[in-house]
């Protein structure tokens, strides 16, 4: 008795392994950006996320009795890759592995495995962590584009040392070593009164700095261009579709040049938003992440603009100077009905008579 | 004093009126019988076989509404009544009590049969025609397969066989996969989540 | 809003029409430049009751009997069927259960008929060569009496559609030379072979239904098809308002409703029919069998098969009489042993898998692809889970959510996959060709019809059921008032007459009436 | 009207009752299993809710404190809160027989809703006016209903998941609710009230 074939015979050729292994490749120039600019700390923290996770992930299925082949789908990997480049370069290796198994457990295998999660599971262990340790979560480490870098993140040894014993180890305060992120400092200074143009000429903010990714951050979002690289890849590879970046970066734009027209002395100016924090990031690898984002072009354009005013909003009003990761996650919890309402009109279904 | 006569006043008041308009409120929503039997009975097969104790497929009904029957008495109706039933009234499925079996038609062995018409009294669908003295067919169409003409049969001339399968009721099974069958079974053990 | 843009792109010429979503499978079209071949007659025919959408025939012939090539040996029952002919000349040797193409394996009543070799036919039928004079009606009962059904594979009774409504007029009489199947050359062969009868077959139709323009569909990787064709048009004096419109190659085009709204871009609404925006739609192969049904007389009894596949190694476009049984075909393609292949019944994107090889060909047979284990679509065995990627319902054509109704499929929630418009699916099969995952969407979409079906059977015969049970409970009611009506009565005209007489229940009232 | 907005705002998204004030956890967890049930007793919640916080406020405004009485403040409360119940429950009954099934017991036990009773104390504690004090109930329903209505999309996509023998049920929903919790504190310090 043959296996019950249904029809069709043919198959594209397309798995899942190839698409997470496109996504990995879309994150090369970012990761490369990234060691660049914190050396041995980039390496260290992407290879311990990467590596915990796999570990992670083997175990979890062990655990559930399911075929270890699942390991080879890339997917684990690629949640490793997505954590370190959200982390900041701060981070001590214990938090890194922290991370990573709340990344593979609480955000994938608890609901079952992958593509069964409600929530990126990279973006929802920074979260956790994010909230538990504020500190290390919001210091970020002057980079070695900077003029005066405090730290050689070149040299092994030391990165190793600060990586497995946190700043004391090399016997200086994060304030020494750290320095704001635009967004941590303009907010910083909006609180103060001070005008937003004045607190980014007193940041000596400058957009090409920006778009390259010379300046402070996660270690992976600082680059724009990096990022850009990486997206238009994915578009390219069809691996995404142009709705959800579009849709959220034009969202963020457009909110934030309005309120910047009117009120320049209160909002940031559109050009900063989109360059500044992990808004490229998040519009391009975070809420384009399959599983956890609307599969109807429809659905994908009603979140990624329900991402951008969640972004905009939390960056202007918020008590976190950073909004995108929080709105992606908050946009998660809304997919499933996102998908159930806005589906696609069916063919023959609700078409007004044509004269 | 005089502030525990307030205190008593004022919350006895205040109960009287909430009292006086729930009581209105019964009169002006005031169910008429239970809706819900209506609904329960739609998803019965409608076999009025007494299998599940009750005398048909209506008084059972009832008493599912009732709350005094489980939803798993219906054996005609499988896993399937049993499960629809328990989504609609919003409780856990329970496991069936007896195993459905395949569909089957009762058939009458002619040449045996000597026509006492006991099995059409007995047919509660009417799908057994015949006289007095006359042979009596099975309304093959009409059959509900609830066996209870057997037991009324002086000669022991009817049988219970198998319905024949159509070409054109034939269904594609689930997919023979892994996650097929998964997905399935947690259907089956979670359907009609409180 | 995009419906407008794209219209307005369209008026200026920007945008080719054409449907949204849809895939480009590879095409190994290998049999395109080969002729067709007449396959040889078979010593065996096995001729199924129902080769065609709509109820079964019943034979007409005995076991013993002669019939000649072209005479009705089954006739239709009921409105939507079409009667079943001798495909040669011969000995009907058996009338039994036979299995026949379908995905179950499950079998028909079929007529046997042994070849005596003469191909002798009968020529009872006389032919219409005056067509043009003739009211349609005469040559719409033709075309049911010669059995035509839908030769794209639908077999669908052609004659249900040639028919001249008043309220919905056609316009337009699509001739539809897609062929969107890979492997499949047959319309591709009979439009560069027979272009003149196909395109008589066309005037009928429109002549029947009485449409003034005509299109003749081809996708662009024909381009020998699109010439042979409007050569053959510009031959033809009296076809003006016919013009060859040739579509980008997308997969599937050849779909009824996805090619009328690539050609016209109208849309036919949910449960309606083409004809209700003035459109008919008809396949190459059988405009041409409706040629040979009015013109030659010939009621339908072969059609192009082509046998292929990776697995052959001499593919070829066969002219194959109706009943041929299926392992003859391969064996005259040097396929003798068939252990280890796939056999398709159609093509790999909608095709049936053979479930035995002891099958006829029948009306619906467009193909037969024998298929190495390794090239076929392991999916259904290695389904993993579904990453959400979106990729399905950007490829079908219907605008479904392929991934969300499988889930409900899946679940067994049919309410929701009614609600997602699981009927309006037209498993073409897109959805899984795309799939990452290798899930099986089309199996679960016909799992959930399937099931749906059943439950909705199960629900009519319940309700019938329960109008017999409660009719049944009134009428021993009515009894049951009557009887003691009567009984009250005859108490009353009789029992004090003669009390000791009566039956022993009445007796006792009656004893108690007394004291 | 910048202050209803920002009243709305802070009632639905800051300071959600459910998420970010953990009440009313039980009718969350507990008629969060499908949709339609959900937006049932959502609805259910707005009208108990505002009304509630409303007569709650006149109570407590020309009853309570004219007579003294605030230390009857609870028993009153819940005394308007049950009836209101009670009058919603008849009145789904009547309309809606499957809806009234698919709340079960917990549609009398919205009385007990912690929520209800905490939207009606903290806007006496609050001091707020009759205006702002309804328009507050009303957030705060409103914010139930928003994310009790998204947590029945999660649990219906769950619902289907392969999860572990282990989280099945409650377990999984406590620790989804957490990460609904943990993204809602994304809206912290949006609006100072």
């Amino acid at each position: 008795m043959p296996v019950m074939l249904s029809p069709p015979h043919a198959h594209g050729g397309d798995s899942i392994r190839m698409v997470m292994l496109t996504v990995i490749l879309a994150l090369l120039p970012a990761t490369m950006v990234s060691v660049y600019l914190f050396g041995w700390l980039a390496v260290l923290l992407i290879v311990t996320c990467m590596v915990t996770a796999l570990v992670t992930e083997a175990l979890c299925l062990k655990w559930m009795q399911r075929p270890l082949t699942a390991l080879l789908d890339n997917s684990a990997a690629l949640t490793g890759l997505f954590l370190a480049l959200t982390l900041p370069a701060a981070v001590p290796w214990w938090m890194a592995v922290l991370a990573s198994v709340f990344a593979i457990v609480l955000g994938k295998q608890i609901y079952g495995g992958l593509g069964y999660n409600i929530f990126n599971p990279a973006l929802s262990a920074r979260i956790i962590l994010l909230i538990s340790f504020p500190l290390h979560m919001t210091t970020w480490i002057v980079p070695m584009s900077a003029a005066e870098p405090a730290l050689n993140l070149y040299d092994f040894s030391l990165c190793l040392n600060f990586f497995l014993a946190g700043p004391d180890a090399l016997k200086v305060g994060f304030d020494a070593i750290s320095m704001a992120s635009p967004l941590g400092y303009v907010k910083t200074e909006a609180t103060l009164g001070v005008p937003v143009l004045e607190a980014l000429k007193a940041y000596d903010y400058s957009y090409l700095n920006a778009f390259l990714g010379f300046e402070a951050g996660s270690i992976g979002e600082t680059s724009a261009l990096a990022l850009l690289i990486g997206g238009i890849f994915l578009l390219a590879r069809h691996t995404i579709t142009w709705h959800i970046p579009f849709s959220y970066i034009a969202t963020v734009m457009l909110l934030s040049g309005l309120f910047n027209a009117i009120y320049p002395e209160q909002f940031t100016p559109p050009l900063f938003h989109l360059f500044a924090g992990g808004l490229i990031l998040c519009a391009f690898f975070m809420a384009t992440d399959p599983v956890s984002s609307p599969v109807t072009p429809m659905g994908q354009i009603v979140f990624g603009v329900g991402c951008g005013v969640l972004t905009w909003s939390i960056r202007s009003f918020g008590g976190y100077p950073e909004g995108a990761m929080f709105a992606v996650l908050l946009m998660n919890c809304a997919v499933p009905l996102i998908d159930h309402y806005f589906r696609p009109r069916v063919y023959g279904h609700g078409i007004k008579d044509e004269s | 004093m005089t502030q525990l006569l307030y205190a008593l006043l004022s919350l006895g008041a205040f109960a009287l009126v909430a009292g006086i308009v729930l009581a209105v409120a019964q009169k002006v929503f005031h169910v008429e019988g239970d809706p819900m039997v209506e609904k329960i009975d739609n998803l019965l097969p409608q076999t009025q076989c007494g299998q599940c104790g009750y005398p048909g497929c209506k008084p059972y009904a009832e008493a599912v509404s009732g709350g005094v029957a489980d939803v798993n008495h219906c054996v005609p109706g499988g896993e399937r009544t049993m499960l629809a039933i328990a989504d609609l009234m919003g409780v856990e499925p329970k496991d069936l009590e007896a195993e459905a079996t395949a569909p089957m038609i009762a058939f009458v062995r002619e040449d045996e049969c000597i026509g006492c018409t006991l099995c059409i009294k007995a047919c509660p669908v009417d799908a057994i025609i015949g006289a007095p003295k006359q042979y009596h067919t099975v309304i093959s169409d009409h059959c509900t397969g609830c066996t209870l003409c057997i037991e009324p049969c002086p000669v022991d001339c009817i049988d219970m066989l198998m319905k024949p399968e159509l070409i054109e009721h034939w269904s594609w099974p689930l997919p023979d996969t892994q996650r097929a069958r998964l997905g399935h079974d947690r259907r089956e053990t979670h359907a009609g989540h409180a | 809003m995009p419906a407008m843009l794209r219209k307005l792109a369209q008026r200026l010429g920007i945008l080719q029409h054409s449907f949204a979503g849809g895939v480009h499978p590879e095409m190994y079209k290998v049999t395109a430049a080969r002729p067709v071949e007449v396959a040889a007659i078979a010593p065996i025919h096995i001729l199924p009751m129902k080769q065609h959408i709509g109820e079964a025939c019943s034979p007409l012939v005995k076991v013993g009997d002669r019939v000649l090539r072209g005479q009705k040996i089954a006739k239709s029952e009921g409105y939507l069927s079409v009667p079943v002919h001798a495909p040669t000349s011969g000995r009907v040797v058996r009338i039994e259960e036979h299995a026949i193409p379908h995905p179950s394996g499950m079998g028909l009543p079929c007529i046997f008929i042994e070849s005596d070799g003469d191909d002798e036919s009968d020529t009872t039928l006389e032919p219409l060569t005056n067509w043009r004079e003739l009211n349609p009606a005469i040559l719409r009962e033709r075309a049911r009496m010669c059995g035509l059904a839908g030769l794209g594979g639908a077999v669908f009774p052609t004659f249900i559609k040639l028919v001249q409504d008043k309220r919905f007029p056609i316009e337009t009489v699509i001739l539809n030379g897609i062929e969107c199947e890979p492997w499949l050359t047959n319309d591709h062969r009979l439009m560069l072979e027979k272009p003149h009868d196909i395109l008589t077959g066309m005037a009928i139709v429109m002549h029947m239904v009485g449409a003034k323009s005509g299109i003749i569909a081809i996708e662009d990787n024909k381009p020998d098809a699109a010439e042979s064709m409007r050569r053959a048009l510009a031959e033809a004096s009296e076809m003006q308002g016919v013009h060859v419109v040739v579509l980008p190659t997308r997969y599937p085009q050849g779909s009824e409703k996805q090619l009328i709204y690539s050609l016209t871009g109208k849309e036919v609404e949910a449960g309606r029919l083409p004809m209700h925006i003035g459109v008919l739609c008809q396949n190459v192969g059988t405009s041409k069998a409706l040629f040979e049904a009015v013109v030659q007389a010939r009621p339908l009894t072969e059609r192009l098969v082509t046998v292929s596949g990776d697995a052959v190694e001499n593919p070829a476009t066969l002219s194959v009489r109706l009943g041929t049984p299926v392992r003859s075909l391969f064996a005259s393609r040097g396929l003798d042993d068939l252990t280890g292949l796939h056999l398709l019944h159609g093509g790999p994107m909608m095709g049936e898998r053979l479930k035995s090889v002891d099958v006829p060909v029948v009306k619906s047979t467009t193909g037969l692809l024998a298929m190495r284990t390794e090239t076929m679509m392991l999916a259904h065995t290695e389904e993993q889970p579904c990453i959400r990627c979106g990729h399905c319902s950007e490829a079908c054509p219907v605008h479904l959510v392929p991934n969300l109704l499988a889930d409900a499929c899946r679940s067994d929630q049919f309410d929701r996959a009614e609600n997602y418009q699981l009927f309006d699916c037209i498993e073409c099969g897109s959805c899984s060709y795309v799939c990452p995952a290798n899930i099986p969407l089309v199996h679960y979409f016909r799992y959930g019809k399937g099931q749906i079906a059943q439950t909705r059977r199960e629900q009519v015969f319940a309700e019938a059921s329960r109008k017999r049970s409660e009719a049944r409970e009134r009428r021993i009611e009515a009894e049951k008032t009557e009887k003691a009506a009567r009984r009250s009565r005859v108490r009353r005209d009789h029992a004090p007459a003669k009390p000791v007489e009566s039956a022993e229940p009445e007796n006792n009232d009656a004893t108690q009436e007394k004291s | 009207m910048t202050e209803i907005a920002l009243i709305l705002l802070s009632a639905v998204l800051v300071n959600n009752y459910v998420l970010t004030k953990f009440l009313g956890i039980c009718p969350f967890l507990g008629t969060s299993g499908k949709v339609e049930t959900a937006v049932g007793m959502s609805f259910a919640v707005m009208f108990v809710m505002t009304l509630a916080s409303t007569a709650s406020w006149l109570v407590q405004e020309y009853l309570l404190v004219p007579l003294d009485l605030e230390y009857l403040q609870t028993i009153f409360f819940i005394l308007i809160i049950a009836s209101l119940v009670q009058f919603i429950e008849m009145m789904i009954h009547k309309t809606s027989p499957v809806l009234y099934q698919g709340l079960g017991i917990f549609l009398p036990l919205i009385t007990t809703n912690c929520a209800v009773l905490g939207v009606a104390i903290l806007n006496v504690q609050q001091e707020q006016t009759f205006l702002t004090s309804a328009l507050y109930g009303f957030g705060a329903a409103l914010g139930f209903a928003l994310v009790l209505i998204l947590f029945s999309g999660i649990r219906e996509r769950i619902e289907i998941a392969p999860v572990p023998e282990l989280f099945k049920g409650s377990p999984l929903a406590l620790i989804t609710a957490g990460m609904m919790s943990l993204a809602f504190m994304g809206f912290s310090g949006l609006v100072k009230i």
